[in-house]
């Protein structure tokens, strides 16, 4: 069965509230929020507000039991063992930067972490400063030349002395999915801990998390079509039952004197303060709509899409993709960068056209560095995404390169 | 109305808890809180023959935990351990809203606590107190 | 003047969500949201999102500067030197959190950092992980029998070996209110850093934060009437530009290689990954709807109702107030006990009559602890609070006492 | 519509700048860094009795930093620093949608930049290079 694309464009409030022509390519940097995550989001701020986890009456009792709802929703999304494997951020950057925490006392002075060049710098500067507090030393996997992670240089950079591998699922530039379960294999021979960024991942439809083999799996409400303000980062129960605390607050306790503090279980014991209680619901909402979607359609759609954008973009002169071609490898994420102009210079003309792409270095910059640049544009693709979209980008692109190049 | 919790039963089911003590001569003591908001049961436990001789306790909580250690203290003397388990889950099909009667009836004055989430772990407490001391009692004859 | 109340209320749209009776008084808890923050969050998430701080697209860049006008609200509204000041941050706990670390290199084992009795769990617990990281002593100032900041301890308690000086300026379970003055003088005499965790000041009115005598103030959105999910954090600016940075990810960095990492200037360097767009809109909006309401009205206003109700208490058997009856040195934060009744009972009972109070420790152990108790009822008031409130209020109570005493 | 921005008259300048070069006997040098992007100039500056003698350039930047590049290039020789601080005060103010012609003409093809705040950096980024370069100059003169 085919997508109705129509129909799914209905359940995104911005379609009806842009005024046209109105071409959001810019998915990887931030999602549309889906009704669902806006409903929640909404009537839970103006109608149903009340602090969650301690009150007795029945407007918070309510509330406690939609954000317990809400992270129940979201393991099922990750196919999670249990809602208290998932601990509740704000956001990925959050989850990557608690994991590199809570997981400090396991870095030795002269251990290694092992991540790769095709990071986000929020799975890069974490580890970087991990590794400076203990004295470790930061290792990275290689990008292939069409930057997926190469992962020739697996059993040489994953040894007895490598205590942390965090790479990411799916490149935000390039789109390159992760293949996790030869990492996951050697990973655990080391008995080294395998953190995986989701963040790409994760608008791309439900996952078993339980199976990939990693350990911790990072995530962001607001790129899967939920509110800004909200994450998740999940954790296998075992190793989640070990760690100790991150933030010091409200919530997290059992008990506290001056002295000292008794620290709550799982996942409460991570979640110091009043949550962003909003965002969290919007995600949960999120979650449980996405779950319901046909994703095999999707699929289908975003690789027809994908597949659109890559040929038309090689029929264009002087335009360099950066990316896997094989569709099965990939997500709807496309870097390219036009000869001899400046990706932000693109970006603003195809702005112009209504189309919302990103320039710059996505937060990627040692990826640059390997691609030999500074900047490139991104078109990212979200299953409400349609071919007028890609269409739209093309003749954009047409007109970038007839009046600058 | 959650004011409907305060009814008759409950309310004296508590003043009895009140008026329940210790044991002299326990054989398993547990102390178990309440992480909502620091309450907390010392249950004592002394089995004869596998089954329940006594039950005492001291209970710093509110009326719902007060009432239900008193049921719990009064019903449990003289039944098996699997009874005792099965009025636990009885109690927790019944706080999730389920039909059906609980094998002891007095759990059914903890009806109104259903739609008050929040709650549910304090008439628990109790309950959650007992099945610790019985687990411990039996690692302690294993 | 006197207030309009009515007018007011109708500026929160929960009042007309909520069917009645419904006496909001767990404000202290979390503030209901105002109209304008309401509709900020809703444009924002459902017709104009995009990420900040990187787009060049229309949409990116007025969500970009709706960001930043979001930072320049705020900080007008705590009377900063200017928005550079001003770190947003997803919460008060998160934002003293991030204090603890950024000042984490000036404590040295044997050094003393002071808090005290009266603290919120996320004004304590950070400072007991600090002074646990470097072998520090964290000390407390003592309480009042009346529930105030013992200033009598404060010549003891700082001295040349004190860094860092953390205290609330206004107590969330007693209402009192700290006078930071002699505070700041005897901090500013050993060289200590002094911290305000301003989670309760900060929703009665506009601050001139400069003037406390304060290096660090932080303070929740949630708190004054934004949405859930964003804070902020000042630091005065010459302290600000000489702090690390805590979190790594996205947007706090000017230049990323895999061996290191050059940090952008604040407030950008600590505020790592997508900010809470969202929240930090409401916030904003929050900030300059409050900015511009007759405070000298609605601190009359509350002060009417603290003596009505702290009157009504009174007249009541066997309450008993924990909090000072000077109405000049609190705000309408009102914690009593029923004696021979749990707290949780007296506030399910009142959730009967529509009035929603919390029962607890209101995460403050330490405090219940000096009061020789476990837990209290809390009343808090917001300026739309009206008599009616109060009067259901102090009915309820009546009727507790009927049946439970 | 942001497309505006790229009319003729910037384009023009843009292709100018690749063709300014550096200065071979500079006074001074600095390097600035855009930090949205990570364009990058690096500008030279040499001063006769006061008054700015030359400019060199190599700029790795959008349009509109090559723009402001070359307009600053063509027209800074000859001006004394207050004309140029005047360049830059007048430029800023453009971008902020004031109104008022700036003491350089030319300038005024930015208007279109208004709008896109998130654009403003680029067109700065070489008067505050060239600010940068005279505080740098008047530093080592003193
Ligand atoms: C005095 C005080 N400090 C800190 C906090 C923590 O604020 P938040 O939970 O928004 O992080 C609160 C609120 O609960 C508070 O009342
Ligand atoms: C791969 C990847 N990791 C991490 C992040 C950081 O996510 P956030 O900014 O929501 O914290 C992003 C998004 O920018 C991303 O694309």
């Amino acid at each position: 069965m085919s997508l109705d694309v129509a129909a799914l464009r209905r359940s995104f409030p911005i379609f009806s509230r842009q005024p046209p022509p109105f071409h959001y390519l810019d998915n990887a940097a931030t999602g549309q929020i889906c009704a669902a995550a806006a409903e929640a989001l909404t009537a839970y701020e103006t109608a149903g507000r009340a602090n969650v986890k301690r009150g007795v009456y029945r407007l918070a009792d309510r509330a406690t039991s939609a954000f317990a709802e809400a992270r129940a929703r979201i393991a099922r999304y990750l196919g999670a063992a249990g809602p208290e494997e998932v601990i509740l951020t704000s956001g990925t950057t959050f989850g990557l930067n608690l994991a590199a925490h809570v997981l400090e006392e396991r870095v030795r002075a002269g251990d290694t972490i092992l991540i790769s060049r095709l990071e986000h710098h929020s799975n890069i500067v974490p580890w970087q400063m991990l590794a400076k507090r203990r004295g470790a030393r930061l290792r990275a996997l290689d990008v292939t030349a069409d930057g997926r992670l190469d992962l020739a240089g697996l059993d040489a950079g994953i040894d007895r002395r490598t205590r942390i591998v965090a790479l990411t699922h799916c490149s935000n530039v390039t789109g390159a999915v992760t293949d996790l379960a030869p990492i996951a294999a050697r990973a655990r021979e080391v008995g080294a801990v395998l953190v995986v960024d989701g963040a790409q991942r994760v608008p791309h439809g439900p996952l078993e998390v339980t199976t990939l083999g990693c350990d911790l799996y990072a995530l962001s409400g607001h790129k899967m079509f939920g509110a800004t303000g909200a994450g998740a980062l999940w954790v296998r129960g075992e190793l989640l039952a070990e760690l100790p605390p991150f933030l010091g607050g409200g919530e997290m306790i059992t008990r506290v004197t001056i002295e000292e503090t008794a620290y709550a279980p799982p996942p409460h014991r991570f979640e110091a303060g009043t949550p962003p209680i909003g965002p969290a619901l919007a995600m949960g909402a999120a979650a449980a709509w996405l779950a319901e979607l046909d994703w095999r359609a999707i699929a289908a759609h975003e690789k027809t899409l994908t597949a659109r954008l890559l040929e038309g973009l090689d029929r264009l002169p002087g335009v360099r993709i950066h990316g896997p071609r094989d569709l099965e490898a990939r997500y709807g994420v496309v870097a390219f960068e036009v000869e001899g102009v400046h990706a932000h210079d693109v970006c603003q003309i195809l702005d112009g056209f209504g189309v919302c792409t990103r320039g710059g270095h996505h937060c990627a910059q040692p990826l640059m560095e390997a691609f030999g640049t500074v900047a490139t544009v991104r078109a990212s693709l979200a299953p409400y995404n349609e071919e007028a979209d890609i269409d739209a980008l093309l003749e954009g692109l047409e007109r970038v390169i007839r009046i600058l190049r | 109305m959650t004011s409907d919790l305060y009814h008759r039963r409950i309310i004296e089911a508590a003043k009895r808890a009140r008026e329940q003590g210790r044991l002299a001569a326990a054989e398993v003591t547990v102390t178990r809180d309440n992480p909502l908001c620091g309450d907390r049961i010392t249950l004592d436990l002394r089995l004869e023959d596998g089954r329940i001789a006594a039950l005492g306790h001291r209970t710093r909580g509110c009326l719902l935990t007060e009432a239900a250690a008193a049921i719990l203290t009064e019903r449990a003397p003289g039944t098996s351990p699997e009874t005792l388990r099965r009025a636990h889950r009885d109690l927790r099909r019944l706080l999730a809203g389920e039909e059906g009667d609980p094998v002891w009836p007095e759990l059914a004055v903890f009806r109104p606590v259903v739609e008050v989430k929040s709650r549910h772990e304090c008439v628990l407490l109790p309950f959650e107190a007992v099945e610790e001391a019985l687990a411990a009692a039996s690692g302690e004859a294993s």
